[in-house]
């Protein structure tokens, strides 16, 4: 691999990827369900640096359209957050007798 | 035609609409009425386009959302497969509306339900005629969630948890989805489908796309071995739900893996890729069957057929593998898969629905406590029946018609192994159906002796079922006139319509 | 639209739509759903009936519309369609009628009414399927459709039932499929033609082929129930009787040999699957059903399941005769679709009857149901005897042409299988028959009845189940009477057949001519006298018609000259009645004694037990015996032979104590063998004739098929070593019916022979040989064995056989010396007649004797009536024997050693007689007086008389009048009984007179054969048991297997998910990269 | 990874429980550096698209009625994609909101005067909830220009509400017809705006040019009004403060 190809935007799109993938990872491994949620996260972090990273280029304007879509992302992001943490709650407010356990 | 084309984004925007008028009315009674006009003129409008699409010469119809055509806007376009879906969609949505007015008309989980559920709507319908990658992300989300959201208004833990796991399958799937679309991007600098698929090649990025899409989709396909989440789900859920979610919502991935696969990313596909998938899908239809079998519950077991019913779809894959050099979606193959997408669709939500009657009736739907129902619940059993023999593939109904496309397809592309997949799952398939069947029609000793443990439910909850079911025979007979329909038309990428020719075995 | 386009639809629909209006009927509504049910069944028939008239005007009936690109759902009226429509609208329509008086009051009747029509709605597709696909769908259709109706009692062993048919019906239909869509994909559209479709095709490779053939007949074998497939179909018992019946007569069955016939006929083409080499395995799978499930039949004591393994093995007859291959096969193959649906339809409707009426499941508990339940046993014993084989009922049509086809493609072997299945299907079925008509019932039904108990209604059971089983069993037999008439299946089959091999072969009708309408009333008249028993008055005084119908047979047997024939080309498959000259003395011969015995049994049976069913039995065996004497077609004589020899049956079980019914059983067994290896003789000559009636003349064929006569009619005659149950049958029956089955009925072997051999046309030296050994063997021994025998009867009856000796080498002499056939045929004629008439008189003095004798002043009288027959068969001057022997001695002159021979035999004859005598004289001294009555003297009389003097009437006999007496008349025949005395005086010296052969000689060592066999048959059956270890061991491996799959989904165990999505990733990843 | 979910944190002590063993957590993590390796050098290898979209979107900015290009794309478009965005916020709005416990109707803000927020807490009030909310109108506002929009509006809009009804003195109440309006005002002016539009100019969603910027901002004040209303019920439904009202009401 030769040192030129490394240019800013692939480093910053390698590091989003190595977010995605850490997040899969944490994902995967990690038991606890706040953290699979916080895991789905990262993923979604790494994948809006590489949209950003991609649209930022040299000499002109950066593209809108990923800026576009990682605000989307965001939103949709947040829903989903939301919404798994809302059943997190509901589901040990359903269940009171493992509180106790 | 233009007429048709401009009612294009009512099949979307009609049941947003509906959506934030149940939000703002709460009264349960109101929203279900508007709900199945509703439902009507989407059928109406959506069965429109349908006839409309097969007299268009194009076979293809655009509509540019905000007056900008893509690469800068978004653009719906619809073909003649697309339509069929879409179709489908509202028919379902249509008998599934009048079913749930009555489902949940004692119960305050209307109030929830039918925002949701004209959300998830408006998802499918979104996710099917849309042509603009990212779109297509949003779309997932809003089937995803609503899905979710709907999974999780039955309120028992055991929903909540199935909601969960559903969710945060569905959000890495979406990822995944989302990871592609911006390789993709990045790429060839357009999230329209038809400029993609004029400009892809086998770069290693379109590779990785396919790849992460593939897994991402798969996962929401829940196809074997992912399929983990979908029992719990889809048996959790309430049955106009688990119908619509067996019946639709799987089949939007899937529909989109194939696109990829099959037509956009077409280049980057590898024969190998394709045998696997199918291998996957040979593997699903065994599982899913052996597991449906074994199943407990009523529920769990015909969502397990659906896992297996899934694995059929993925057969597509190998089968198309002498094709690629012609035209991607040229083949049998695509006509066997439609319809055994309309034909599961019919059947598996008229499943759901006795399955919802039955366990209505008795409370419970274990199957060893189920004995001697029939007494109670011939039309649902009935029904059952006769989705499950369609399922089976028996005839005369449209899992035959299917099963027989598919049968023949891989004999005529000399895969002749997926001859005795397709045959053993069909006998898996009528294993786990005549258990049940079997214990339905057995002498009841105890089970039902007290009255009042069955309850009685309204006239049109097995009507509906049944009008389903009896839809599947009836597409049985009319084969030819649905494989027109979606197989004529020529598919706007390639130039090139699912055809028909080679469709049933040696030209004469 | 036109009425051409949618017929077929409709008659589809109208099952189905009466089926679905009946599901919704509510449960109560009985006479909605009745009534529905009745104009359903009426409708769908009537709708058959207009399409076969419109077929016979020449109009195409086809229902075709697209269901893909090059794929039709076609229902198309051709002829092998019709022939199964019209049988499933029939059958159909009784069986509704019987399913509505046998369901009554039980549960879910609408349900079970609803999925009865659409069963038959699937039927009916499946027979007007105009090509392979619309054919699988509705075979498939069909499998879904009677699952309910199999299960429908839902008990635990329906519920088994359901889930094997399911099981086996669903792997059947899977490998189907797999068949027809691999087929369909080489081949297009595969619509059925008359000569098959795949021949002209191209390019085809024909292993492709084979293998598609073995999946087709794999999958189609499971309903048709081929081994190993068949296991369902006796567990399916469960279901309902409406519901057995229809699975086996007329849907599920039928449908799987029906597609095997479409296949093989309509699909690959006849003369294509035998290029293949595809029909000899079809035929030997079938062949093999066919015995093995024939095998488990026997050792069922359900009459269900016995039922059921029979439709096993009937069943494949129809897949015999398609894959025989032969333009006759086929005939015989297709026609047995409808009649094995009529007779197993009326089986299963009879099955249901007892079970219903009397609780009756066991074929151990139907003891005395005959009385019980006449009708209902009484159309199951015709359909019995019908699937035995037996003419005229239809199974003989079947099978008969079966044999001829076989036959005709040199397929010997399939004619041993054909003969070894009738023989088991006798065994499996007779005994049932023997039960319930000729066993006392026991103490009580098993469902508590007293069997004194009169039946509740006005008739034995509801009338709804009554005539169902009446009207099939009737159809059944007319169906095989009436086999040449353009109405029967047989009829429609040929037409089938010639298209398929695109001949015209169809038997030339006759042009019916009645030339001589009297030798009909001869038959009739006994028949007609039958009919009459049904009357109570005539019941009473049953008796006097026995003497009444053999009259006018008497009067007309004198009065008529042999002039022409009658042809009836309706009747069997086209029969000719007349009369020749040897046939106007047997006809003589015939009505005399017939006429003496029944006179004699007016005074005999007067006091007796059982007298109508004498009657019956009687005037039967009377028809048989007057009919065989004017057939001269194959079927027509066989028929009546065969009649005679079933009803004879009666007359020797008639004292029904042990003794008679010993002998009974091995008179039927007897008749059965005879008849098999008469099937395999007659199709023989059928076949080789060309046309029925003439001798045969190729050599080798020639040869077999002389052989199979000589055997088959052999029995009859008491040819060693056939004769065994003769000695036991003849002392067992009363005493007019003794002198009726040695007199008469023996000689109809005889007339077998002079009718079907070729004497004096060809030269069969081999077997002409053997018979005069044979013949004049027997003619010793007999006279050797007789001699030991304790019983006057018996003694009479191996006299008999020594006599038929002589008649056998006679015949023998014929066949071997075609030259001198003219001669010996008139003496062989003369001895048959003296011999008729002395032996019945001899027979008769058995019970007359001791009567006359017990009254002193007529002791002179009875010597007198004694020693003349017995003179006249040792062959003193004068006398009938002696003018038969010098007959036949003339004949045979230029043979050495033959007349000599003879001579010699009259000293066996002698010492016999001797023997006669003396039992008989001693046993004169016990009876007290015994009550005479005018009917018997009369009777005994009139033999008397004739005996001495008929024979001169002959003009036959003119030739051998003792012209002039000089030492070898009048001398040489007295130095054999001279000889006789001597030796028989040194016996009664001896400790020899204390020895005894019991009667039936060498039957007593096969007796003994049979039971160690069936003794390991009953242990092999009750190995059962073992398998279910197996099949438990089975179980555990299942249950294992599900717990392992089970737990991989598990929540708490299993493989990560996280896990798998990597594993699944890295595939993809891999594979995608693999380009 | 979603067999057993598992809820509690002390859960995580117990290693047995719902953790895979580290081996192959080891190698999980191998096999997904594997994966990222290829996907990098996937983008290594791969040219990246001279330009994207960015010079059309230029290009027709003057067209769009505002100019940041990014709101642009967002509102103008691909405004398609927002108003399903919208959805899918109110998807989850209405999954939180509360079970109606009971049907009579309220209204929208509860105010309880008797309550005491405290010093903190009112001075925050006082001074800080005014603050984000004018500077989400800003935001608003500059969304048309520089970056900003609705869902930076209403997310700031979103903190002032939070800081407002998570004191004691003032409540919402979710079940009224109001705060139902208010969550799906957004999505309900997306699409009537939509339709009027398309009344006008045939293709659904197309701004007359004249009225774009205005309508623009109209869809994107309802939207932030939306978005706003939804993040804050999400913070009170997750955080669970707003039972206590329910239940008293």
């Amino acid at each position: 691999m030769m040192l030129s190809q490394l240019t800013p935007e692939i480093m910053y799109s390698a590091s989003g990827i190595a977010l995605f993938g850490i997040g899969l990872l944490g994902l995967i491994i990690v038991p606890h369900i706040f953290r699979k949620i916080l895991a789905i996260n990262v993923m979604g972090v790494g994948i809006f640096m590489l949209l950003v990273s991609s649209a930022k280029r040299a000499n002109i304007d950066a593209d809108p359209v990923p800026h576009a879509m990682v605000l989307t992302g965001i939103v949709v992001a947040v829903a989903g957050t939301a919404l798994a943490l809302f059943l997190v709650k509901k589901i040990n407010d359903l269940a009171p007798s493992e509180k106790s356990q | 035609m233009d007429n048709i084309a401009a009612l294009l984004p009512a099949l979307i925007m009609l049941p947003l609409a509906v959506s934030v008028c149940c939000v703002l009315i709460k009264n349960s009674r109101v929203c279900a009425a508007i709900s199945i006009i509703s439902a009507a003129a989407l059928l109406i409008l959506s069965a429109g386009t349908l006839l409309a699409i097969n007299t268009y010469e194009a076979g293809v119809l655009r509509y540019a959302f905000a007056g900008w055509s893509q690469p800068l806007g978004i653009e719906l376009q619809v073909s003649g497969f697309t339509a069929l879906m879409t179709a489908l969609t509202c028919l379902l949505v249509f008998v599934l509306s009048i079913y749930s007015s009555v489902y949940f008309s004692s119960s305050d989980k209307a109030i929830r339900f039918w925002p949701l559920w004209w959300l998830l709507i408006a998802g499918l319908n979104a996710l099917f005629l849309s042509s603009d990658i990212f779109n297509i992300y949003v779309a997932f989300e809003l089937i995803g969630l609503a899905a979710v959201a709907l999974i999780a208004i039955e309120n028992s833990r055991a929903a909540l948890i199935a909601a969960l796991r559903y969710l945060l399958v569905s959000l890495l799937g979406s990822l995944c989805y989302l990871l592609a679309v911006a390789l993709l991007y990045r790429e060839y600098g357009t999230l329209d489908l038809v400029q993609l698929a004029s400009m892809t090649s086998d770069s290693a990025s379109s590779t990785a796309a396919l790849m992460l899409i593939t897994i991402g989709l798969c996962l929401k396909t829940a196809l074997f071995p992912l399929h983990f989440w979908l029992p719990a789900a889809h048996g959790g859920a309430s049955a106009p739900v688990s119908a619509v979610l067996s019946a639709l919502v799987v089949k939007g991935s899937f529909y989109l893996i194939a696109r990829f696969w099959l037509d956009i990313l077409a280049p980057a596909a590898s024969d190998a890729g394709l045998i696997i998938l199918g291998v996957f899908g040979a593997a699903a239809i065994l599982w899913g069957s052996a597991q449906a079998l074994f199943a407990s519950r009523l529920k769990v077991m015909v969502a397990y057929s659906t896992v297996a019913q899934i694995g059929y779809l993925f057969l597509l894959f190998p089968l198309m593998v002498g094709n690629t050099q012609t035209n991607a979606f040229e083949g049998a193959a695509m006509g066997a898969i439609t319809y055994l997408i309309v034909a599961h669709a019919t059947a598996k939500s008229a499943m759901f629905l006795a399955a919802g009657n039955i366990m209505r009736i008795a409370g419970h739907d274990n199957i060893k406590q189920l004995k001697g129902l029939v007494r109670h619940c011939p039309l649902s059993i009935f029904t059952f029946g006769i989705a499950g023999a369609s399922l089976i593939g028996l005839p005369p109904s449209a899992g035959f018609i299917a099963k027989w496309l598919l049968l023949s397809n891989s004999i005529n592309t000399g895969q002749w192994w997926w001859v005795i997949v397709i045959l053993s799952g069909g006998l898996l398939a009528a294993a786990y159906v005549f258990k049940f069947l079997n214990l339905a029609f057995t002498k009841d000793d105890d089970t039902f002796t007290k009255a009042d443990i069955v309850r009685k439910i309204s006239p049109i909850m097995p009507l509906c079922a049944l009008a389903l079911a009896l839809l599947t025979v009836v597409l049985g007979f009319n084969a030819q006139w649905l494989l027109d329909i979606s197989g004529t038309l020529v598919y706007e990428t390639t130039g090139q319509g699912f055809t028909v020719q080679n469709l049933a075995g040696v030209a004469q | 639209m036109s009425w051409q386009t949618t017929l077929p639809l409709l008659i589809v629909l109208s099952a189905m739509v009466s089926g679905i209006l009946i599901l919704r009927v509510k449960e109560h509504a009985n006479k909605l759903r009745t009534s529905l049910n009745i104009f359903g069944a009426l409708l769908c028939v009537t709708l058959v009936v207009i399409m076969l008239v419109g077929v016979y005007q020449g109009e195409v009936f086809e229902t075709r519309f697209t269901l893909l690109p090059n794929m039709d759902l076609v229902l198309k009226a051709d002829a092998l369609s019709l022939l199964f429509v019209s049988l499933s609208a029939v059958l159909w329509f009784f069986t509704t009628i019987y399913a509505i008086g046998y369901l009554e009051e039980s549960a879910n009747r609408s349900r079970f009414f609803g999925f009865f029509g659409f069963c038959v709605s699937a039927t009916m597709g499946v027979a007007l399927a105009g090509n392979l696909i619309t054919f699988l769908i509705f075979y498939e259709l069909l499998t879904l459709v009677t699952y309910p109706l199999v299960m429908h009692k839902g008990n635990p062993a329906s519920m088994r039932a359901g889930r094997t048919y399911l099981i086996y019906t669903m792997i059947g239909g899977a490998v189907l499929l797999a068949g027809v869509v691999w087929l369909k994909s080489i081949a297009g559209p595969l619509d059925f033609d008359a000569t098959g479709v795949l021949e002209q095709m191209p390019n085809i490779s024909e292993n492709h082929l084979r293998i598609i053939f073995i999946l087709l007949i794999a999958g189609l074998g499971v309903k048709a129930a081929l081994i190993p497939l068949h296991g369902w179909l006796p567990v399916a018992m469960a279901a309902p009787a409406p519901v057995s019946a229809l699975l086996h007569a007329v849907a599920v069955v039928k449908a799987g040999v029906f597609g095997i016939v479409r296949v093989v006929y309509d699909v690959y083409g006849i003369e294509f699957s035998r290029e293949l080499g595809l029909t000899l395995g079809l035929a030997i799978i079938a062949a093999a059903t066919i015995i093995y499930a024939s095998l488990r039949a026997i050792a069922q004591n359900d009459l269900k399941k016995r039922l059921a393994y029979s439709t096993v093995s009937q069943v494949s007859y129809i897949a015999l005769g398609t894959a025989i291959a032969g333009p006759i096969a086929t005939i015989g193959g297709i026609v047995h679709l409808v009649h094995q649906g009529l007779m197993k339809i009326t089986m299963f409707f009879c099955a249901g009857n007892l079970a219903e009426t009397l609780g009756i499941n066991k074929i151990s508990d139907l003891n005395g149901a005959g009385r019980r339940m006449p009708v209902t046993m009484t159309a199951f014993s015709f359909a019995a005897l019908g699937m035995i084989g037996l003419p005229p009922a239809a199974g003989f049509v079947s099978k008969w042409y079966l044999g001829v086809g076989a036959i005709e493609v040199d397929a010997y072997w399939i004619i041993a299988v054909l003969a070894i299945s009738s023989l088991l299907n006798a065994i499996y079925f007779l005994p049932i028959l023997y039960a319930a008509w000729f066993l006392p019932a026991k103490s009580e039904w098993p469902n508590g009845e007293s069997p004194k108990a009169k039946p509740k209604g006005l008739f034995e059971a509801h009338w709804m189940l009554i005539l169902p089983p009446a009207i099939t069993a009737s159809l059944a037999l007319l169906a095989g009477v009436f086999a040449g008439s353009s109405l029967s299946p047989l009829y429609w089959t040929e037409l089938v057949a010639a298209r398929e091999y695109g001949s015209d072969f169809v038997l030339v009708a006759q042009q019916n001519a009645i030339l001589q309408p009297a030798l009909w009333w001869c038959v009739l008249l006994p028949l007609l006298a039958t009919t009459t028993l049904t009357i109570r008055w005539v019941r009473q005084r049953c008796l006097i018609l026995l003497p009444l119908a053999a009259a006018p047979v008497l009067f007309a047997s004198i009065l008529l000259e042999p002039n022409g024939a009658n042809t009836l080309s309706e009747l069997f498959f086209g029969s000719i009645m007349s009369m020749g000259a040897s046939d106007k003395i047997f006809l003589i011969l015939a009505s005399l004694v017939w006429f003496a015995a029944g006179l004699y049994s007016v005074g005999y049976m007067k006091d007796k037990a059982d007298k109508v069913q004498y009657c019956l039995f009687f005037l039967l065996a009377m028809c048989g015996n007057f009919g065989l004497i004017f057939a001269q077609d194959l079927f027509g004589f066989i028929t009546f032979f065969t009649l005679m020899s079933l009803s004879s049956y009666g007359l020797v079980i008639h004292t029904a104590d042990d003794a008679a019914r010993k002998a009974a059983k091995t008179y039927v067994q007897w008749v059965i063998i005879g008849e098999v290896i008469l099937f395999a003789g007659l199709t023989g000559l059928a076949y080789s004739s060309g046309a029925i009636s003439e001798a045969a003349s190729s050599t080798t064929q020639a040869y077999w098929v002389t052989l199979f006569l000589v055997a088959g009619f052999g029995v009859k005659l008491g040819l060693i070593p056939f004769h065994v149950w003769l000695p036991r049958a003849h002392p067992a029956a009363p005493v007019p019916a003794s002198a009726l089955l040695s007199g008469v009925m023996v000689k109809a072997g005889l007339i077998g022979w002079l009718r079907f051999l070729p004497l004096g046309d060809v030269a069969i030296s081999s077997i002409g040989t053997g018979l005069i050994y044979l013949g004049f063997s027997g003619t010793f021994l007999a006279a050797l064995v007789g001699l030991l025998q304790k019983n006057a009867k018996s003694v009479l009856a191996y006299s008999t056989i020594s006599q038929m000796g002589i008649v056998i080498a006679a015949v023998g002499v014929g066949l071997k010396y075609p030259e001198l056939w003219p001669a010996v045929l008139p003496a062989i004629v003369l001895f048959a007649f003296h011999h008729g008439i002395v032996k019945a008189t001899l027979f008769l003095c058995v019970d007359f004797i001791p009567a006359l004798a017990s009254r002193r002043s007529l002791r002179i009288l009875a010597i007198i009536c004694l020693i003349i027959p017995v003179f006249a068969i040792i062959g003193l001057p004068f006398s009938s024997g002696a003018m038969a022997k010098s007959a036949l001695k003339g004949s045979f002159s230029e043979l050495a050693m033959l007349p000599t021979l003879l001579l010699l035999s009259a000293v066996g004859t002698s010492l016999l007689m001797l023997r006669f005598v003396d039992i008989l004289w001693n046993s004169t001294k016990n009876v007290q007086n015994s009550g005479l009555d005018i009917w018997r003297c009369l009777s005994f009389a009139l033999l008397f008389f004739s005996s001495v003097v008929f024979i001169y009437a002959l003009p036959e006999s003119r030739l051998f009048w003792v012209k002039e007496l000089s030492f070898s008349t009048l001398v040489l025949p007295l130095l054999p009984l001279i000889l006789a005395v001597l030796l028989y005086l040194i016996i009664r010296k001896t400790r020899l007179q204390h020895y005894e052969i019991p009667a039936g000689d060498i039957v007593v060592l096969i007796e003994d054969v049979g039971d160690r066999v069936k003794l390991a048959m009953h242990k092999l059956s009750n190995h059962n048991s073992a398998s279910d270890v197996k099949k438990y061991g089975l179980g555990k491996t299942y249950v294992k297997i599900k717990a392992y799959i089970i737990n991989i989904e598990s929540e708490s165990s299993g493989p990560n998910p996280g896990v798998v999505l990597l594993g699944f990733i890295l595939v993809v990843t891999v594979v995608s990269y693999l380009n | 990874m979603f067999k057993e979910i598992i809820f509690k944190e002390d859960a995580i002590n117990k290693p047995e429980k719902g953790r895979l063993p580290t081996s192959i957590a080891v190698l999980c993590g191998v096999t997904i550096l594997a994966l990222c390796t290829l996907l990098v050098g996937a983008l290594i290898s791969t040219q990246r698209h001279s330009e994207g979209l960015q010079q059309v979107v230029s290009s027709m900015l003057n067209k769009s009625g505002v100019e940041n290009p990014v709101t642009a794309v967002l509102l103008n478009f691909r405004s398609y994609d927002t108003l399903l965005e919208i959805a899918v916020l109110l998807i989850v709005a209405i999954v939180m909101l509360p079970q109606a416990t009971v049907s009579k109707s309220l209204s929208l803000i509860r105010v309880q005067q008797s309550a005491d927020p405290g010093l903190i807490m009112s001075s925050l009030l006082r001074f800080l909830a005014p603050t984000l909310i004018i500077m989400g109108g800003y935001m608003l506002w500059t969304g048309a220009y520089s970056p900003g929009g609705a869902f930076q509006a209403g997310a700031l809009i979103a903190g002032a509400g939070i800081l407002i009804f998570t004191n004691v003195q003032y409540q919402v109440n979710m079940q009224s017809f109001a705060f139902r309006a208010l969550l799906s005002i957004g999505l309900c002016i997306f699409i009537l705006s939509g339709f009027a539009v398309a009344l006008q100019t045939g293709q659904f969603l197309e701004y007359p040019q004249k009225y774009a910027s205005a309508i623009i901002l109209f869809i994107e004040t309802a939207a932030t009004v939306s978005i706003a209303t939804t993040l804050l019920l999400l913070y009170l439904a997750v955080a669970g403060t707003q039972e206590e009202f329910n239940h008293d009401a």
